[in-house]
Order: structure tokens, then sequence, then C-alpha cells
């Protein structure tokens, strides 16, 4: 039986987040279980092959694609996942931000840093000073 | 005498040998160095003049299996280097206009502007002065980061007379050994020459108005470069 | 051994004035590659009949590919195998996608449970079974419709060793 | 960027190394070669960007020198060592053994970049 306090499980339906591998960084659908170690995932919207994967190599998300049918076909679970806007619910969470940020980061370059610097600085100027009016009232 | 690699041509141009297998047949290496002062030598040249021919003459050198004229002794001289300097190749990451990092020497840190590349292999670059106080002046590629940023100098005309040349140091007279110097004359300090200074304010103006058309951009460039905690260089974008 | 491969080995033995036209002998065999393959003909056809490689031929090798290799199946192994005090049969169940995996597992299984290595193990038979005549509960657990359940401890590790810390803050969260 | 790192930001063009040793067999150790952990540096693949740069020992001496007590010796990174980010440097005097443990500057010149 399933234990309640686990809030992620591996079923048919579920999306992973892959992180091994040439399609790290995408996700995808659990399509059907091999085993313990293993599943069948498939990404048609983001650009992942069916394939074997082993759970090592990914993380499950807390997106569900509800009501899915085993073993369906690539372009049928395409149109499940548009419909249930998958890709655009994966982007809304605050894990894929911090991903993207994360990834646009170490991406920047050496003037974009010192962009961000100059413009981090400009924002610590306006919130200090608020803060310290907001003080003054209080006091 | 030693042989020579021209002797041995497989075709003209082409040695049989290489140039280590020359070196290792002349030997010169295992020849004592004499300390023999060179103008020596050319008066030995010159003092060898030929006799007027005698019939004994006429029979030694008929004779004779070696030629006189080859000297007996081998005064190991420095190989003429066959090598062209060539100037190394410009990195594809730095064009014209590129922002390089300055990594050595009094200006480390410093975020310049490149304008080109000299004959010598160097490369030209300006802070511009006004910016942050690099005036124009050479670096050497290896000791620079060219970062990804450009500043579009497409329409700046660098003038010609910015050469190797120009950069060279003047020569000061001699000082050393003088009574001026063990006495300690006052070093004063050398004026930069007004010239040059007029020279780095036209190279600029140009610079600093396309500079001046990005947001941020001049501040970047008056800014320097450092790494923090955390940042490894390896890592960066630049 | 690399990954195995299912090949279909052809061979008989050679033609004499007796046998003009002998009789073909087919085998679908799991092997690394074609020279084990042809190897391992040879010594189950020495052992069902009267023929070996110096008086045989072999006239075709040729792979056999999986027809759904992305369709996850049950796959029922009848093997024979040497332990260290006789000769057994036995029945495994494997779920694989294809028929060389299941095979593969299958020699993993036999070593790792019964160290018997791949010499002393001969596969029979390997059959597709349908869920409703499944008879191993561990397979049988995986067929429920609605299949369920959670990764119970789980350390995330970066991908590339280059992300990899030494030294860490926190405590890795296992659970999820 | 922490608040008062940027009233204190020195420059610093270089990242740090330690010096663990040198190169060595079980029995045998060659003092011509060092081995050098690199900051932030742990696959073998990130060093490439590291192999041929300037490396430098600073130390202090008891008795001042050109008016500074700090001394240097100047090496390179000549290649990789192992697959955990470790690199093998030569100098141009062999360091010390007392250095081992301490750290080296790794300068970003010659760069390539």
């Amino acid at each position: 039986m399933v234990q309640r306090s686990f809030k992620r499980l591996v079923e048919v339906g579920r999306v992973v987040l892959i992180t091994h591998g040439a399609d790290a960084g995408k996700i995808a659908t659990i399509v059907d279980i091999v085993d313990h170690n293993r599943a069948i995932i498939d990404g048609p919207t983001t650009g992942v092959s069916r394939q074997v994967i082993a759970y090592k190599n990914t993380v499950l998300t807390d997106i569900v694609v509800k009501r899915l049918p085993r073993t369906i076909g690539s372009k049928a679970l395409a149109k499940f996942l548009e419909k249930e806007q998958v890709v655009e619910a994966w982007q809304k969470t605050a894990w894929a931000k911090k991903l993207d940020a994360r990834k646009r980061r170490s991406n920047l370059s050496d003037f974009d840093r010192f962009k961000l610097m100059r413009l981090k600085k400009q924002q610590r100027n306006v919130v200090d000073r608020q803060v310290a009016l907001l003080r003054k009232e209080r006091a | 005498m030693a042989k020579t690699a021209h002797k041995n041509q497989l075709a003209p141009g082409i040695s049989r040998l290489s140039h280590s297998k020359v070196f290792s047949k002349r030997a010169t290496y295992k020849a004592k160095k004499e300390s023999k002062p060179k103008a020596d030598a050319a008066e030995a040249k010159k003092a060898f003049v030929r006799k007027p021919y005698v019939k004994e003459d006429l029979v030694d050198v008929l004779t004779a299996k070696k030629n006189e004229l080859v000297q007996a002794a081998v005064t190991p001289r420095p190989k003429h280097s066959r090598k062209a300097l060539r100037a190394p190749k410009l990195r594809k990451s730095i064009t014209p206009g590129t922002v390089l990092i300055m990594l050595a020497g009094r200006f480390r840190g410093k975020r310049v502007v490149f304008l080109k590349q000299l004959k010598s292999g160097l490369l030209l670059v300006t802070g511009p002065f006004k910016l942050n106080g690099v005036p124009l002046r050479r670096v050497n590629q290896a000791y620079v980061i060219a970062s990804s940023t450009k500043v579009d100098i497409s329409g700046v005309k660098i003038d010609s007379k910015f050469n190797d040349a120009y950069f060279k140091h003047e020569k000061e007279a001699k000082l050393k050994g003088t009574e001026e110097e063990f006495f300690g004359k006052e070093a004063q300090k050398k004026e930069h020459p007004a010239h040059k200074l007029a020279d780095q304010k036209l190279a600029d103006k140009d610079i600093v108005a396309a500079v001046a058309k990005v947001p941020y951009l001049a501040s970047y460039l008056s800014s320097t470069f450092s790494l923090t905690k955390g940042q490894a260089p390896h890592k960066l974008k630049y | 051994m690399g990954r195995l491969h299912e090949y279909q080995v052809v061979g008989r033995r050679l033609p004499s004035e007796q046998e003009p036209t002998p009789k073909l002998f087919r085998m679908r065999i799991f092997a690394p590659n074609q020279v084990v393959a042809k190897s391992r003909y040879w010594y189950f056809l020495s052992k069902l009949h009267k023929a070996k490689r110096a008086n045989g031929e072999v006239v075709s090798v040729n792979e056999i590919f999986e027809s759904q290799p992305l369709k996850v199946k049950n796959f029922g192994i009848w093997l024979r195998y040497d332990s260290r005090s006789g000769t057994h049969n036995m029945y495994k169940e494997y779920r694989e996608t294809t028929r060389a995996a299941a095979v593969e597992t299958c020699y993993q299984d036999m070593a790792a449970r019964h160290r018997a290595r791949f010499s002393s193990v001969q596969i029979i038979r390997v059959a597709s079974v349908k869920a409703a005549d499944v008879r191993r509960p561990y397979i049988q657990q995986l067929l429920q419709p609605k299949l369920k359940f959670p990764l119970p401890h789980r350390v995330q590790r970066p991908a590339k060793k280059a992300d990899r810390a030494l030294i860490i803050a926190k405590r890795p969260s296992t659970f999820y | 960027m922490p608040f008062v790192a940027l009233f204190l930001k020195k420059l610093c063009l270089y990242s740090k190394g330690r010096f663990l040793g040198f190169k060595r067999g079980k029995r045998n150790q060659y003092e011509h070669t060092a081995l050098v952990q690199l900051e932030d540096v742990n696959s073998k693949e990130e060093t490439t960007f590291y192999a041929g740069k300037r490396i430098a020992y600073l130390y202090r001496a008891p008795t001042a020198k050109k008016g500074t007590n700090v001394r240097c010796i100047w090496g390179r990174i000549t290649r990789s060592h192992g697959n955990s980010g470790v690199v093998r440097a030569k100098f141009r005097h062999n360091l010390p053994p007392s250095a081992m443990g301490s750290s080296v500057r790794v300068m970003l010149y010659p760069s390539n970049i």
C-alpha cells in the first residue's frame, strides 16, 4: 500500500526531471514502469525520445498527468501534455525557475555581471531608503 | 672545415640532413671556444696575402692535396638563424573594439578597448584614458582576457602612426658611472611629451563617444575586474 | 562480456555421398557477438546431434532484433544450469523490453544467486508471457493496473563531477 | 557579493591552489614536480583551463630584500594529475618541503580566452 507521507510516487503519468545524460535538465513523463529501478519515459513536447531510464538518473516532480493510459503512443501523449499544459505548469514552479536562473547566471558575461551589480545596488538603494523611513515612523 | 649543410643538398634548398644531424656532424660544440676578439680574425685575414707564383710554389700548389686557403683552426661562429620573425596569430575572440581585461603589469584588472594588432604582434589598446587612466599602449595578448563585450568602433579611424616605433622608449643619456649619478643629482621626473597627450585625446575622442552610446559601458570600463570568493575563473564567461 | 544479442544460426553437416543434402539445423542463440554465437551453436548441436565443427558448416548467422524494443514485456526463461553438486532445471521470470536484455539479466541473476557462470548456464527457452500467466510474485506485483510506489530513499548526485562539492553545508534531503 | 566585501574589495587576479606535495611513487619522490590542488576544481576536464598558467609561491623571509620580506618562487602548471582536479607544476626552484600544505597563487596568464 502506498504510504500517505510520500508525496511523489512512481506512476504512469508522473512527470520527471532528467538529471543525468544527454537529456539532462529536460522533463519527461513516465509512460510505463519496467520495475523498481527503471521506467519508460517519453517527452514529445520537450525533445526527449522514448527510452528506458533508471530512476537514479531522474527526479520525480509534483506534476502528474491524470488518467494517462499505460503505454500511450508519443503523438497521443503530446496531446495529453498540451491539454494539461504540463510544460507551462513546470515552468511556473519555483524549482524550474531556480534552475533557469542558475543557468542564466552561469551564462552571464563580464559586462552582464557588472550591470547586474549596478542594478542590484539601485534596488538596494530604494529598498533601504524605504526601510529607513518606516523605521523612523515606528520610532 | 667541417661540413656544412649546403654541400649535402638533395635538391636546391633542401638539405639532405636535418638541422639536428648537421649540428651533431659539425660538432662545433666540441671545439674549444677561443676568446680571441673578432678584430684579430679580421686582421689575420688581411695579413694573408697571396704570394706571387714561383716555380717551387707552383709544384707545391699542384701537388698539395688540400686547399691552402682552408683554415686549420675552426672558430665556431654562431649560426645565422633562418627563422623569420613572425607576429603571433591574433586570438579569434579578439576583434577591433573588444573589451579586454588586463591581467598583469601596472594596469592589471583594468578593462580596456582593443584597437588593432601591431606588426610585432602586440595589441594596441586604449583605456580610453579619460575613463580609466589607461593610455594608448601595447600589450601582449597572453596577458589579456578577451571579454565578449564589444565597443562599436567601426566608424573610428585609427591613425597609422601608432606603430611599434611610436611606443619605443627614447634612450636616456647614460648616467651610470658619471659624477652626476654618484652624487645623486636630483632625478627629475620626465614630463609626458605634449604631442603624445594630444594624440591620446584625439584618438580617444571617437571611442569615448562610441562608449557613451551604450548604457553602463562607460562605468564598466572605468571599473576594474577582480575575482571574488567562490568565483572560479574557468567557470566564468567573460 | 559485452551486451548480449540474439542470433539466428543455421548450419548443417557437410554433404557426403550418402547424404547429398543434409538436414539444416536452426538455433536462436544469445551471445555477445557472432563469433561466440557460432561457437555456442556447435556446442549445442554436438550435444543434440552427431555433428561437429570439423564435419559441418555454418550456413548463415544473422541477428534477430526486437520488434518492439520500447514495450515492456514479461519474459519467462527456462534454463538448465550446473551447480557445484548437480544439474538443475529452472524457470525464471523477468520484466524487460527485449529478449536479449531478459537473458542478460538472467545470466546476472544466476551469477548472483547461484554463482553460476555463463559457461554453466544453458538457456533452453525464452518466451514472452501474458500477464495472466505470470507465476512469480516478484513480477506479479508489478502488474497491478494502477501501480504506484514511492522512492523512499534518494540521494541526488550532480550529473557532472565538476559540480560535485566535497563539503556541503546541508545534509542532503533524501525524502520526497 | 556580501555587503562588507564591497568596501573591502581588493584587486584579486589569481585563484588559489594548495601545494599538496611532490610527484611520487611508493618509495621515491620527485621534487622537480609539485602537485597542486586548485580551488573549485574537482575534475580532470576542468584542469585544461589552467594548463600552462603561471603559478607563484609566496613566502616571508627574515631579511628584507629590495625593501620587502616577501619572496616568490615562480612556476608553471604543466599538466593534470589524476582525475580529481589536481595538477602538476614545475617551479624555477623546487618548492621547499616546508611549503607543503601552503597555498599558491595561480595566475590567469598566459591567457587563451
